[in-house]
């Protein structure tokens, strides 16, 4: 059966088909018919996980095989990891069309037609072998993303919010085709598995690091690394909860898997020989995007923002991952996607329920106001525990592996960042979580911030967690957590991140139709010693710090005002630099390529 | 390079600093518009028709348009006062 | 000379960022974006481009003819059409912007969000 | 920030950006010595692989036409997007601020509506021929849209009325609907009639006829409907349907 090409076709027909029919649909029709599709697509990814376990899965459009090694057509060139991510993508937008189902009545098939076409976009970005293809799979993702942004058009921060989005992902999408347009001056080919070939018979010179620079720019403005990042949280803060779910739980970490394939694809044969140098540069860009994500995040009254600058914070680790460029590491860095994707995603539909029975989004105007709703309040600390990478979550196998990864190239020091971010996170969501649910720290004298008057997003009956909410919101928390206890997980996962990092392998499997050669197999693992001994000192820093921000200001004298000053000096900085203005936005932007193309320049010379 | 090519680059050049540099919109859309015509020389000039035809239709004709309406569009909205709030 | 393509490739990309970063009109800003767009076509179609070739149209030449690279043309015109799109959409969020905050300076709509 | 500082630090990350472009770009081949082979088999294959005489239409629609696929369904997006997000200013301007607008086709010059409706009909054909020689000449789908999409902008401008039933913009949106998605089926064809997705399934016919080129043909007509539906919904909408919902705005 031709799986591959469905899984984009199927999303597109249907999207095509649910316009076609336009106004005649009620919105509970256009659902019945989003909702089995993305079903479907889901379906088939997983299928193609299954298929691609041992191998790749290499398929030609057009029926275009190449000829005498050479790509004619374009490729899907599907590995564990491709494959992986398109079923997180799906299995999110599901959830997502799932909530829409109690989402206010908006005229009817729009909404469901660019997710379907966001799914689309998404999925084909992940499947792709071909750098071409991939840029205008991933132009359909932002495109569609843009206008699911801004779709609470009632709402002032909405319009801000996805212009920002807008414009900054636009520019970062200039780059990748400059990067392309260089690409293929110089090698003549647009297939990854090509590129790589014909790159590794030239030398290094400027023009390969300016294009490997422009498309990881790229890539990491989705991604939002830091200085890329301001434009995530304007966009997470005002997206509808359904649309959230899937920017927070899979988008951002497209843009980290993209410098992953472009890398180990197409530069590597030719870049390899300078792999330390990338690992510093990806490993500090890392480590600085998760400090500064997670003392923005504790920072945040606004419930969404707190959640958008932990995604931003999260995004930082995975690039720490990634950056090790090792099984270990870009191993750890995928299984840790999935699982915090999962608990992300969980933590926005939390949310999405608080706004539709309390009407706000303040964590201190919401003060005490859960206590009327625990089971809500429980699937928060659940996601909080997920964020402190607490045993037995996915999100502790994966940072276990990743720490084992970071240890044996000589990066112990990362652990550390590991270790902060973790606990800095998750101690903003329990505080939040003790707050709102228990009503702890109620007499904080500080202001609410003023994005607070929020238009309900769902109808019904405020008095009711409507189950269409809470359940997905569940189920999401329960596969983070369950995803550490499926045996033989990590095990595959290595052997995926093998496989992903294994670029020649993959040039001969699609140029040259051969069957990629087994890879040494992977002992089975088990957590050392002291990644439980992490974890504990995660907890225990995160309760710390939870405490600190629910009675921090009952404190008195003098160590304390001299604290809060500190705090002060050192955050006014921080936040006068996040100020929402589009041109301030950009001017970073180019800032950050200039300044990854130095590091780049000094290290692969 | 033909004689052709380079005079159309520097028009290009020039076309493109001029329209950031033009600061009124409808203005722009017309100075964006003969930009966009120039591009379609262009790549006239670089033995690509079909992007030339294109370029002609979205940058000389379809873009100046969407931006007159949208320009005519906050007019009214300015006119009438007309906001959300 | 024969760098000026490459040149005329890079500015256009300069001066467009420059007109974002600097512009006081969103519809400005736009339209600054589709210069840096510009950037990309030029950039592709002059790698593309081979002395003496023609199109690689074969209605009115023969066969044997060195002909231009018709992969640079088919991204070009992708390219085209993405420029288009993203040029509606964002003009859509523009008008929403105005209608919501009455202006079009991002200095007042950054103001106006505190 | 200040708007010197912005541009502060848009000239320290823009210095360091040109080089790095610059840079880059002295890598490339001089202009005019390009010689990519990818490029260069495509264009010595189309003629006698797909029995049409553009290369380019031919890697458009059959090399890659999974690029061009997406590209339509980006342009869909987009047409869908606007109409979410103009989606409220609709409901609500159809009740506060009609008086303030006059009715669209009495602000017209007699000249003007003249001129359009001359113009129109040489429009339309010229669009239709650019869309069915896309194989055969430049030009093609997307280009021949856009012109079909300014022929039919004429006909509303020259104040053609519509029945009060009728709905043109809903028109508009089914036939970017059923463009977008007709390109999709042609693709399905392939794997229901042929080996692989967006795989040729029709006799190539002969050299330079308007017949010929596989489903080439048929994926700029699809294109083409697609691309005049889009654009119009897109002025439509922010035209407030002003020429769309002709006489009865």
């Amino acid at each position: 059966m031709e799986l591959a090409p469905l899984a984009v076709a199927v999303p597109l027909l249907a999207a095509g088909g649910l316009t076609a029919a336009g106004a005649r649909l009620n919105r509970d029709a256009a659902q019945a018919i989003a909702l089995p599709a993305a079903l479907v697509v889901c379906a088939i990814c997983v299928a193609l996980l299954v298929r691609t376990a041992d191998g790749l899965e290499i398929y030609w459009f057009g029926g275009w095989e190449p000829s005498h090694g050479m790509a004619i057509g374009v490729s899907f060139a599907i590995d564990t990891f491709g494959a992986g991510l398109a079923t997180l993508v799906s299995l999110l937008v599901v959830t997502g069309l799932v909530l829409m189902w109690r989402y206010r009545e908006t005229d009817p098939p729009h909404f469901q037609v660019l997710m379907l076409l966001f799914c689309a976009g998404m999925v084909g970005f992940c499947l792709s072998g071909d750098l071409f293809n991939m840029f205008v799979f991933f132009e359909l993702m932002s495109i569609a993303a843009f206008a699911l942004a801004g779709f609470k058009v009632e709402e002032s921060e909405a319009i801000e919010g996805s212009l920002n989005f807008a414009v900054t992902n636009t520019i970062g999408s200039f780059l990748i085709l400059t990067g392309i347009g260089l690409l293929y001056g110089r090698t003549g080919v647009l297939n990854l598995a090509q590129i790589g070939d014909s790159l590794s018979h030239g030398g290094t010179d400027g023009l390969v690091i300016a294009a490997f620079t422009l498309l990881a720019s790229g890539f990491l403005v989705k991604a939002a690394v830091v200085p890329f990042h301001f434009w995530l949280a304007d966009a997470y803060a005002v997206a509808p909860t359904p649309v959230c779910l899937v920017f927070a739980g899979a988008m951002s970490e497209l843009g980290i898997y993209a410098v992953g394939r472009i890398w180990f694809d197409a530069f590597a044969p030719a870049l390899g020989g300078h792999a330390d140098e990338l690992r510093t540069v990806l490993i500090l860009a890392g480590a600085f995007t998760a400090v500064v994500g997670a003392v923005m995040c504790f920072c945040q009254d606004h419930l969404r923002r707190l959640l958008a600058f932990a995604t931003i914070a999260y995004v930082g680790v995975f690039l720490i991952g990634l950056g090790l460029l090792s099984a270990e590491g870009v191993g750890g860095a995928a299984l840790y996607i999935v699982a915090d994707g999962l608990g992300k995603a969980s933590l926005f539909a939390t949310v999405g329920i608080l706004q539709h029975r309390r009407r706000g989004l303040s964590e201190l105007r919401l003060a005490g106001k859960g206590r009327g709703i625990p089971y809500t309040g429980i699937v928060v600390v659940v996601g909080a525990l997920s964020f402190a990478a607490l045993p037995p979550f996915g999100t502790f196998c994966g940072k276990a592996l990743l720490e084992d990864g970071l240890i044996k190239d000589g990066y112990g020091w990362a652990i550390a960042v590991l270790l902060v971010t973790s606990a800095v996170t998750s101690g903003a969501v329990l505080r939040f979580a003790a707050r709102v649910f228990l009503g702890w720290g109620a007499d904080d004298p500080r202001q609410p911030s003023s994005a607070d008057e929020t238009h309900s997003e769902e109808e019904g009956d405020p008095d009711r967690t409507p189950a269409v909410m809470f359940i997905p919101a569940a189920m999401l928390a329960a596969g983070s957590l369950a995803l550490g206890l499926i045996p033989g997980m990590v095990e595959a996962i290595e052997r995926g991140a093998q496989r992903f990092a294994a670029g020649t392998d993959y040039a001969q499997a699609v140029l040259h139709g051969t069957s990629v050669s087994s890879l040494p197999g992977v002992e089975p693992y088990t957590a050392p010693l002291h990644a439980y001994l992490y974890a504990a000192l995660t907890l225990a820093l995160a309760v710390v710090l939870a405490i600190a921000g629910l009675f921090g200001h009952r404190l008195r004298g003098a160590p304390a005002r001299w604290l809060a000053r500190l705090g002060d000096r050192l955050l006014t900085p921080l936040h006068a630099v996040h100020s929402g203005h589009i041109g301030d936005y950009v001017a970073w932007l180019v800032l950050g390529v200039a300044a990854f193309g130095g590091a780049f320049a000094i290290g692969f010379q | 390079m033909t004689a052709v090519q380079a005079a159309a680059l520097i028009a290009v050049a020039i076309g493109g600093t001029a329209v950031v540099a033009t600061k009124d919109p409808p203005r722009q859309a017309l100075v964006a518009g003969i930009f966009g015509f120039a591009l379609g020389i262009l790549f006239f000039a670089f033995q690509a028709p079909d992007v030339a035809l294109s370029e002609i239709v979205v940058g000389s004709v379809a873009l100046p348009a969407m931006i007159f309406v949208a320009i005519s569009k906050v007019r009214r909205q300015a006119e009438t006062g007309e906001t959300d709030d | 000379m024969s760098f000026l393509p490459y040149a005329v490739s890079a500015w256009l990309f300069l001066v467009g960022l420059a007109g974002v970063v600097r512009s006081r009109n969103l519809i400005h800003l736009v339209i600054c974006l589709t210069v840096i767009q510009a950037s990309t076509y030029v950039l592709l179609l002059a790698v593309g481009y081979k002395t003496g070739a023609t199109a690689p149209v074969y209605a009115d030449i023969t066969p044997g003819r060195s002909v231009t690279d018709p992969v640079v043309a088919t991204l070009t015109l992708t390219d085209v059409v993405v420029e288009a799109t993203v040029v509606a959409l964002l003009l859509a969020l523009v008008v929403r912007a105005h209608r919501r905050f009455g202006t079009l300076d991002p200095d007042e709509l950054h103001e106006m969000r505190g | 920030m200040s708007r010197t500082l912005r541009t502060a630090v848009f000239a320290v990350g823009g210095v360091g950006f040109a080089v790095l472009l610059l840079w880059g770009f002295g890598g490339l081949p001089d202009f005019g010595d390009f010689t990519g082979h990818y490029g260069l088999y495509l264009a010595h294959h189309a003629v006698p692989q797909r029995v049409a005489t553009e290369a380019v239409g031919v890697t458009t629609f059959d090399y890659r036409g999974i690029d061009t696929l997406g590209e339509e369904f980006i342009l869909f997006a987009a047409a869908v997007g606007v109409l979410a997000l103009l989606r409220l200013q609709r409901g609500e301007e159809g009740a506060s601020a009609e008086p303030a607008r006059e009715s669209p086709s009495t602000g017209h010059s007699e000249t003007l509506r003249r001129t359009a409706s001359a113009l129109a009909a040489p429009c339309l054909v010229l669009g239709l021929y650019v869309v069915a020689h896309g194989h055969l000449t430049p030009g093609g789908g997307f280009q021949g849209g856009v012109v079909l999409m300014s022929a039919l902008l004429l006909v509303f401008l020259a104040g053609a009325r519509f029945r009060r039933r009728t709905k043109p913009l809903e028109a508009m949106e089914l036939g970017e609907a059923s463009g977008a998605a007709g390109f999709a089926l042609i693709g399905l064809g392939g794997i229901l009639f042929a080996d692989a997705y967006l795989e040729n399934f029709l006799p190539f016919g002969d050299f330079g006829q308007l017949v010929s080129g596989g489903v080439i043909p048929l994926d700029n007509l699809a294109v083409g409907v697609e691309v005049m539906g889009a654009t119009l919904v897109v002025l439509g909408e922010f035209l407030d349907q002003r020429f769309l919902s002709g006489g009865d705005a």
